[in-house]
């Protein structure tokens, strides 16, 4: 055949497009960590927080007291190394995350929310305490135990700035607030606050760059697989079908293999459409959680990804095929991705199945008419802010741990392209997982589509696009 | 162009999201009238102003000022369009040259060769934008300065002064073409300036006097009582020098001494040659005052004609109190 | 210790911060537009500036740049602020319609766009390191001794610039206490008595003596202790009165100054201490008249105050261990801060005039730092020779006494051309603000509406403000190039926008001279904490400075909640003759 | 005891007073309007009761509680419920989501409390899954209506009903908060359209500049001839 081009592949080689496709869903969901927690803070709180950035860089340094103690200053004191510590050192992180805990709900509405008063119903008093000393105990327990694991420094982090976060409401911008200051004056308020935060914790920890202290390989299906180093996932066209290789190139391992005949492939896809679309009539007229496009959706692609790898036959790598080609990702970046999922659906459910969840979204369309409604909007307010700050800790690790390197900046590098997401998003929760994505593939796909240009340019390829849409629609895409 | 009346306005339409706000309202004024525009609330003419004063952009109608489209006013000038576009230019060219630079490198060929396609585009994209917005979507210009310019002035329902400056200040700002609102008079032909400025003062003195506002001159805008803020707007409007002046509401919240004084003041510039049109909800003032009266009821325009016809049409009390 | 070194380059680096401060001031003070990108054009600024400046071939090994021009500094600096305004307009173009928050969000963007280019691009100033060898304008003439040429033409332009300056700000002084108002001077003339007229001669007599005769030439006779009569008369020339006689003064002394130097061996001491103990003695007028009523039981507990402040400090001084000293200066420091608050809660001269009292209680912390403090490891040393040196190069601060022979160094150059620089542009500043033009900003300001209403677009008005705010920065940027003389890409952090707005809303928004008084009271915090710093143990130092930075934003946040209009406020601006 | 009483109440917004000392009262399970003329401070008079601005002097009592300037969700507690004029409902919220809203402070509203609003307002039932914000004026009315019935109020306050409605609906609305009233809850109406408003009113308020100006059963200001004077003024 004169029109197909045999192509040798021992070595497909790296589909440059496709490749800065997947990493710029990688960024998207790194911005979107943060912006979640920003976009909500901004619509609900009506605080443009510089200092958000600043508060992942607070998450990311926070998990050192559980991942490396000996590391961070006065804790030192309580270890036996890098990484041990003396049983006074584990009461204390356990006490830590303990009253990290109760500060979250504390902030909800003081003496009162830790009896429960927050609670959908109304508890007694005594049973909320209990119920919330138990929780606190218990992810205590959990925090101290799995010490020094980072998803355990995850967790520690998480509490701490969920603490931390409200207090700034409460002591500057409610404050603020109650003097009915312009927005521009908020925005400089908030600038100090990041400020105070950023070299806060420079003091504390001091300028040089610290890291985690992590193992690098897991064992995934008796296979040693390192996290951190990319993994190439090969994709072969062939004449018969398609052939997918995953392979580990410190290790030279395989991870996995299939191929499929044209005819699976065909199959695949029908049956997965089939089944979105079932999902999506079976959800239609429903604004549910799981509304008809989410279902529809999730249904699709579980219904892809179960078939797949059910009916995936083994093969060996093909001599030649018609088209081949590489993707370079990480395991740590598909957990980012996972986790900016994860995360993501505990919002969507908190946002339209609690109580609270609708509070905030009415609270964000109309302050006054919640207070009408008998919303309280302050506790709103509030548990915005806890959210936001358990949300930018978590974020703020998974950020340390991908950067490999923490440093006082880093939170700042990250707030710029976080603040072109949400104000793309029209600064709207929603918006801002949009827009978070379409910064992210920006950033990643513009790397690739300038010859030259260097990656240096991925905040500023952000701002330019964030420019050229405002110059369009400047309230913004869904505004 | 001058019988043209001073103001034509020609099935004026406007909706917010899904409400209308404004459909299809059609009347004229003439110079030296007072034209009361009354309705129940809801009616639209506080729209119907904001449109006419240029500050929104109407979705149909046209609305003429002495027998101009207040568009045709509102279009940028050969001047505007040269700085826009020139900047346009260098903004692309700047961009083409950085671009030239990335991909080829510092030839000065290359370097001005781009920068020059870039200009290119950058004067095109500018015109190109101009002439699909104009075309396509029949943009509607929103620069209500040059009505403003143009001699048609507003005040507003409730009043905007100036809170930081004082009320000397206030009617200062308002002349036109003063010299010194140029950066470079401003430093460089001071003398120029202090004469413009020695004269724009002795104006203002008289209209500080007209309204009896002499003890509040060096007083922040922001410490006026709301009467006096209304007179200190129209105090702005006397210092513009009009043709035509649209009054949201100038005795809301006034008190009655104060009520009549601003009467008087309209009365005279009336007398004077000035075209009014006026919103105001007190009646007894709007039907002493106006010439004639136009009625607008949900968007439209209910009735018009003189105070005394109004009082008795049927329908306007009807439009008032409801079906 | 010889501080005065020290107190005039933290002149230089204040009077650079005073520019950027006043670009920001021109765009929110004025206008309202929040620019949290200014950085961007202080950077744009500078590396114009620098490579005007550069010579063609790169100066040092390892130093690439596209185009090095080798031209004067003035050019320089002309084409930095051209430049920086340029860019300034063409970024508000797309970005002024914007609401105010997304406004200050993008054009930070656009900052750290310009940020990344500079890192980025190595051909364009060095990429990631640092670009060299920016030659500060006449390094090589100083420092100078007197007995040249040019030695004598620098001393006529220093002398007489400073002493036109004080002899400016003597009878801005005087005017001060003229137009304070009928009711304040009775009042301060019925419990002062005889000792407030005194002085006023005193200050009167100064005045007379110090414009050397040339008010007489003019008829500039305001304040020449004449009585009421000529303080009125001084009152009805405005704001600018003095401004010719002391311009003459000046030329004079310079004139004067520089004969006595060329000729005299010990000329240029003698002159030196003569402008130096003028200029300490116009700053001791000022602050009587700031002082206002005080009477000596106010002196002495500002003074005790001030006093306190500095003991406090004392252990550091003499302990070495930090786990002994830290504690007991924070002790001791609690201790001072307390009673100042509980005489400023109960004690009514206290209460009613806070900030003169914080100002004096201050100022007598920096005395006691500036005078005795600096001879006192001399006077324990028991070497009163050395002691009496230093207090006299202390207060001699023009000349540097350090070399064989009294010399003016090239810091000192440098602050009489920065300062003039910032002088020239908050004069024309102050023009500009007060046209008609200064009008429609802060008519914006206010309302944009209004603005439009009146026929007036406040879109270029805007564009206008933006470039002028920008090319300020530019200024700054150039003149802090010709003062660092090397640039990294770092030095144009966001930071940098933090502290402009940072001393913007110390000093007073929207008040161009209180931008010097910001940038002033910053760099003595600065100056303060980084000497503090040098007693800890070095490898804490670090964390010892972000902790400043952390007191630097507490601080902020509090001045923003009690005292969002600055230290010194906003310039009134009820017109003349309010009375 | 009556449901509400205010008792010279005077506001205003910054410095501009806007109602000069206004007295009402509501009895239980009575229907009372508000009308007068534009700017007469009839809005501002609701805003005040329920707590978002500030009652510059007076009181204002609901079912015995004094509830002066309390704010608006402790209000809602007494059993009073408002509907204002415009922006009253959440846009971006579903028809059921603005309901549960409308009976946020019940920890959990019960099945039928829905049910009862959409016995009223059919048309919600079959959009209960739309976005408010995609609907129409008069659906939104009825979304607005219907939230601030979630609760079973025993006052409902509600603020130009007929604003923004084709004339059909308005007769239509006015039947509906009629219903309403026959259920057993009182009302205190702000209407513009005074005509139709005092039709189906037990008793009307005519406020002007601020200040009471007649006080008495509906169908007796219908008749009076000062109304119109009031609304129309006197060419002199």
């Amino acid at each position: 055949m004169q029109g197909k081009i045999r192509v040798r592949c021992t070595m497909p080689p790296t589909t440059a497009l496709l490749q800065a496709i997947i990493t710029g869903i990688a960024t998207g969901s790194m911005i979107a960590l943060g912006a979640i927690g920003l976009s909500m803070v901004y619509s609900i709180a009506e605080v443009p927080n510089f200092a958000h950035g600043d508060l992942l860089t607070l998450g990311a340094y926070t998990a050192l007291v559980v991942n490396k103690p000996g590391n961070v200053p006065f804790l030192e004191l309580l270890t036996t190394g890098t990484q041990a510590r003396t049983l006074t050192g584990t009461v204390v992180v356990f006490l830590i995350t303990a009253v990290g805990v109760l500060g979250a709900v504390y902030a909800l509405g003081g003496v009162d929310a830790l009896g429960g008063s927050w609670w959908p119903t109304n508890p007694p008093a005594a049973v909320g305490a209990a119920v919330h000393i138990a929780a606190a105990a218990a992810v205590g327990l959990v925090v101290a135990w799995g010490a020094p694991s980072i998803v355990v420094g995850m967790i520690f982090s998480g509490a701490v700035v969920a603490t931390l976060a409200p207090l700034q409401e409460r002591y500057v911008f409610g404050k603020f607030r109650q003097k009915n200051v312009s927005l521009a004056l908020m925005l400089v308020v908030s600038l100090a606050v990041a400020f105070v935060l950023r070299y806060g914790i420079q003091t504390v920890f001091g300028g040089t760059a610290r890291s985690y202290a992590i193992q690098p390989t897991v064992d995934v299906f008796g296979a040693s697989v390192n996290v951190a180093v990319v993994k190439f996932i090969d994709l072969y066209v062939m004449d018969g079908g398609l052939f997918l290789n995953v392979t580990d190139p410190v290790s030279d391992g395989v991870l996995f293999t299939g191929s499929w005949s044209w005819l699976v492939v065909v199959a695949i896809l029908a049956v997965s459409a089939v089944v979105g679309y079932a999902g999506y009539r079976f959800r239609r007229g429903e604004r549910a959680i799981l509304g008809p496009y989410l279902l529809g959706t999730i249904a699709g692609l579980a219904a892809f990804v179960g078939l797949s790898a059910v009916l995936a036959t083994g093969g060996s790598v093909p001599e030649s095929s018609l088209y081949a080609t590489r993707v370079r990702l990480s395991i740590l970046r598909m957990f980012i991705i996972v986790l900016a999922l994860g995360m993501m659906g505990v919002l969507h459910t908190l946002l339209r199945a609690t109580k609270l969840g609708k509070a905030m979204r009415a609270t964000s369309d109309n302050r006054e008419l919640a207070q009408i409604r008998g919303i309280d909007t302050e506790r709103v307010t509030m548990s915005v802010w806890v959210l936001a700050g358990l949300f930018a800790g978590i974020g703020g690790v998974t950020l340390g741990f991908l950067f490999g390197t923490l440093t006082i900046t880093m939170g700042f590098f990250i707030l710029l392209p976080m603040f072109a997401a949400v104000i793309l998003g029209g600064i709207t929760i929603y918006g801002a997982l949009f827009g978070s994505y379409i910064v992210g593939l920006a950033m990643e796909v513009g790397i690739f589509a300038i010859p030259g240009l260097s990656a240096t340019y991925r905040v500023p390829i952000a701002f330019v696009v964030l420019i050229l849409v405002l110059l369009v629609k400047p309230e913004g895409i869904t505004g | 162009m001058t019988d043209a009346p001073l103001l034509e306005v020609d099935d004026l339409r406007k909706r917010f999201g899904g409400i209308t706000a404004v459909d299809g309202a059609s009347f004229s004024l003439e110079r030296g009238t007072i034209t009361g525009l009354i309705g129940p609330n809801g009616a639209g003419k506080t729209t119907t102003f904001d449109l006419i004063s240029g500050f929104y952009r109407p979705d149909g109608g046209t609305i003429r000022f002495e027998g101009r489209d207040i568009q045709k006013i509102m279009r940028p000038t050969a001047g505007e369009k040269g700085i826009w576009s020139s900047a346009s230019a260098s903004g692309f060219g700047l961009l083409g040259a950085s671009a030239g630079r990335v991909l080829y490198g510092v030839s000065p060929a290359v370097l001005g060769g781009a920068a020059a396609l870039g200009a290119g585009a950058g004067v095109g994209i500018y015109f190109g934008q101009a002439a699909v917005n104009n075309r396509r979507s029949g943009f509607k210009h929103s620069r209500p300065f040059r009505l403003a310019r143009a001699g048609m002035v507003r005040t507003f329902q409730i009043t905007r002064e100036l809170e930081e400056m004082t009320v000397l200040e206030n009617l200062l700002l308002a002349p036109q073409h003063q010299d010194g609102e140029n950066l470079f008079n401003a430093l460089f032909r001071r003398g120029t300036v202090a004469d413009d400025e020695a004269a724009i003062r002795e104006d203002a003195a008289e209209v500080i006097d007209l309204l009896d506002l002499d003890h509040l001159r060096d007083e922040r805008a922001g410490n006026l009582s709301g009467g006096q803020r209304k007179l200190l707007e129209l105090g702005r409007v006397l210092m513009l020098e009009p043709d035509l002046v649209l009054l949201d509401e100038p005795v809301a919240g006034v008190n009655p001494a104060l009520t009549d004084r601003i009467m008087d003041a309209i009365a005279s510039m009336r007398d004077e040659g000035y075209g009014f049109c006026i919103v105001e909800h007190d009646m007894e003032v709007i039907m002493n005052l106006s010439d004639r009266i136009v009625v607008m009821s949900e968007g439209k325009k209910l009735s018009e004609g003189s105070p005394t016809d109004i009082q008795q049409d049927e329908a306007v009390l009807e439009a008032y109190l409801g079906g | 210790m010889v501080v005065a070194d020290t107190v005039v380059s933290l002149g230089v680096f204040a009077s650079f911060y005073a520019l950027l401060a006043l670009g920001m001031n021109i765009k929110y003070g004025h206008t309202g537009l929040l620019d949290f990108g200014h950085v961007g054009f202080y950077l744009i600024g500078a590396y114009t500036a620098a490579l005007f400046v550069l010579p063609p071939e790169s100066g040092s090994p390892g130093t690439v740049y596209v185009v090095g021009l080798n031209l004067p500094w003035v050019v320089a600096a002309a084409a930095a602020m051209l430049v920086a305004g340029v860019v300034g307009a063409l970024v508000a173009l797309p970005t002024l319609r914007l609401r105010e928050d997304y406004l200050a969000i993008t054009v930070l963007g656009v900052s750290a766009i310009f940020q990344r280019v500079v890192q980025a691009e190595s051909w364009l100033v060095n990429g990631p390191d640092a670009l060299r060898g920016i030659e500060p304008p006449l390094t090589g003439r100083f420092p100078v001794g007197g007995r040249t040429v040019f030695g004598a033409i620098a001393i006529a332009l220093i002398g007489g610039a400073i002493w036109a300056v004080a002899t400016w700000a003597l009878g801005q002084a005087l005017e001060m206490d003229g137009s304070s108002g009928t009711g304040g001077t009775d009042a301060a003339r019925a419990d002062g008595s005889g000792g407030q007229e005194s002085r006023a001669t005193l200050a009167g007599r100064l005045h007379a003596v110090a414009t050397l005769g040339t008010d007489r030439l003019l008829g500039d006779r305001g304040g020449s202790g004449r009585g009421n009569r000529a303080l009125s008369a001084a009152v009805d020339r405005g704001r600018n009165g003095y401004v010719g006689s002391s311009l003459l003064a000046g030329v004079v002394a310079g004139v004067v100054g520089a004969i006595v130097t060329f000729i005299a061996p010990v000329g240029l001491l003698a002159w030196g201490t003569v402008v130096s103990v003028f200029t300490w003695l116009v700053l001791l007028v000022g602050l009587g008249r700031y002082a206002g009523g005080f009477d000596a039981i106010d002196y002495a507990v500002t003074l005790a105050l001030g006093a306190g402040y500095m003991l406090a400090l004392a252990p550091m001084f003499f302990l070495d261990s930090l786990v002994l000293w830290v504690p007991l200066t924070l002790l001791a420091f609690g201790v001072v801060i307390g009673v100042t608050l509980f005489l400023r809660a109960n004690w009514s001269r206290f209460a009613s005039r806070p900030f003169r009292y914080g100002t004096f209680v201050g100022l007598w912390f920096g005395v006691i730092w500036y005078f005795p403090l600096q001879v006192l490891s001399s006077l324990r040393a028991g070497d009163a020779m050395a002691a009496a040196t230093t207090l006299f190069n202390n207060t001699v601060w023009v000349l540097s006494l350090s070399a064989p022979e009294p010399i003016i160094g090239y810091s000192r150059f440098q602050l009489f051309l920065f300062g003039a620089i910032v002088f020239l542009s908050v004069y024309l500043l102050g023009l500009v603000v007060d046209s008609p033009f200064g009008r429609v900003l802060r008519a914006i300001r206010n309302d944009e509406r209004v603005v439009s209403s009146l026929g007036k677009d406040p879109f270029t008005y805007k564009i206008q403000s933006m470039a002028i705010g920008s090319a300020l920065a530019g200024l700054a940027g150039a003149l802090a190039a010709l003062y660092y003389q090397t640039l990294v890409f770092t030095m144009f952090a966001p930071r940098v926008t933090f502290i402009a707005l940072l001393m913007m809303f110390l000093g007073g928004v929207g008040n161009n001279r209180a931008m010097v008084v910001g940038a002033v009271l910053y760099w003595a915090f600065e100056a303060a904490t980084t000497e503090l710093a040098g007693f800890v143990p070095p490898d804490i130092r670090e964390n010892l400075q972000a902790l400043r930075f952390v007191i630097m934003g507490v601080l902020f946040l509090v001045l923003l909640y009690y005292r969002p209009e600055g230290l010194l406020g906003e310039r009134s601006r009820t017109g003349v003759g309010s009375e | 005891m009556g449901i509400l009483q205010v008792s010279d109440l005077v506001t205003g917004y910054g410095e501009a007073e806007i109602v000069h000392g206004v007295d009402l009262d509501i009895e239980r399970e009575e229907m009372v309007a508000i009308i007068g003329p534009n700017g007469a401070g009839k809005s501002t008079l609701m805003r005040a009761v329920f707590g978002l601005i500030d009652c510059w002097g007076g009181s204002v009592v609901v079912a015995g509680v004094d509830v002066t300037d309390h704010r608006p969700d402790e209000i809602t507690k007494v059993g009073a419920s408002y509907v204002p004029q415009r922006n009253n409902v959440f846009p971006n919220l579903t028809v059921r989501e603005n309901l549960e809203m409308g009976a946020y402070i019940d920890d959990e509203a019960p099945e039928s409390a829905y049910e009862a609003v959409y016995e009223r307002f059919p048309i919600l039932e079959e959009r209960r899954n739309q976005k408010v914000g995609r609907m129409s004026g008069g659906q939104r009315q009825m979304v607005a209506m219907g939230a601030g019935l979630m609760i079973d109020p025993d006052l409902l306050l509600v603020d130009e009903p007929s604003a923004g409605l084709a004339p059909d609906l308005v007769d239509e609305m006015f039947e509906r908060i009629q219903r309403i009233k026959e259920g057993g809850t009182s009302i205190l109406m702000v209407e513009q359209n005074a005509r139709q408003a005092l039709r189906y009113a037990d008793r009307g308020y005519v406020l002007d500049q601020g200040e009471n100006a007649f006080e008495g059963p509906g169908e007796e200001l219908l008749e009076s001839d000062e109304i119109a004077e009031m609304y129309l003024g006197q060419a002199g």
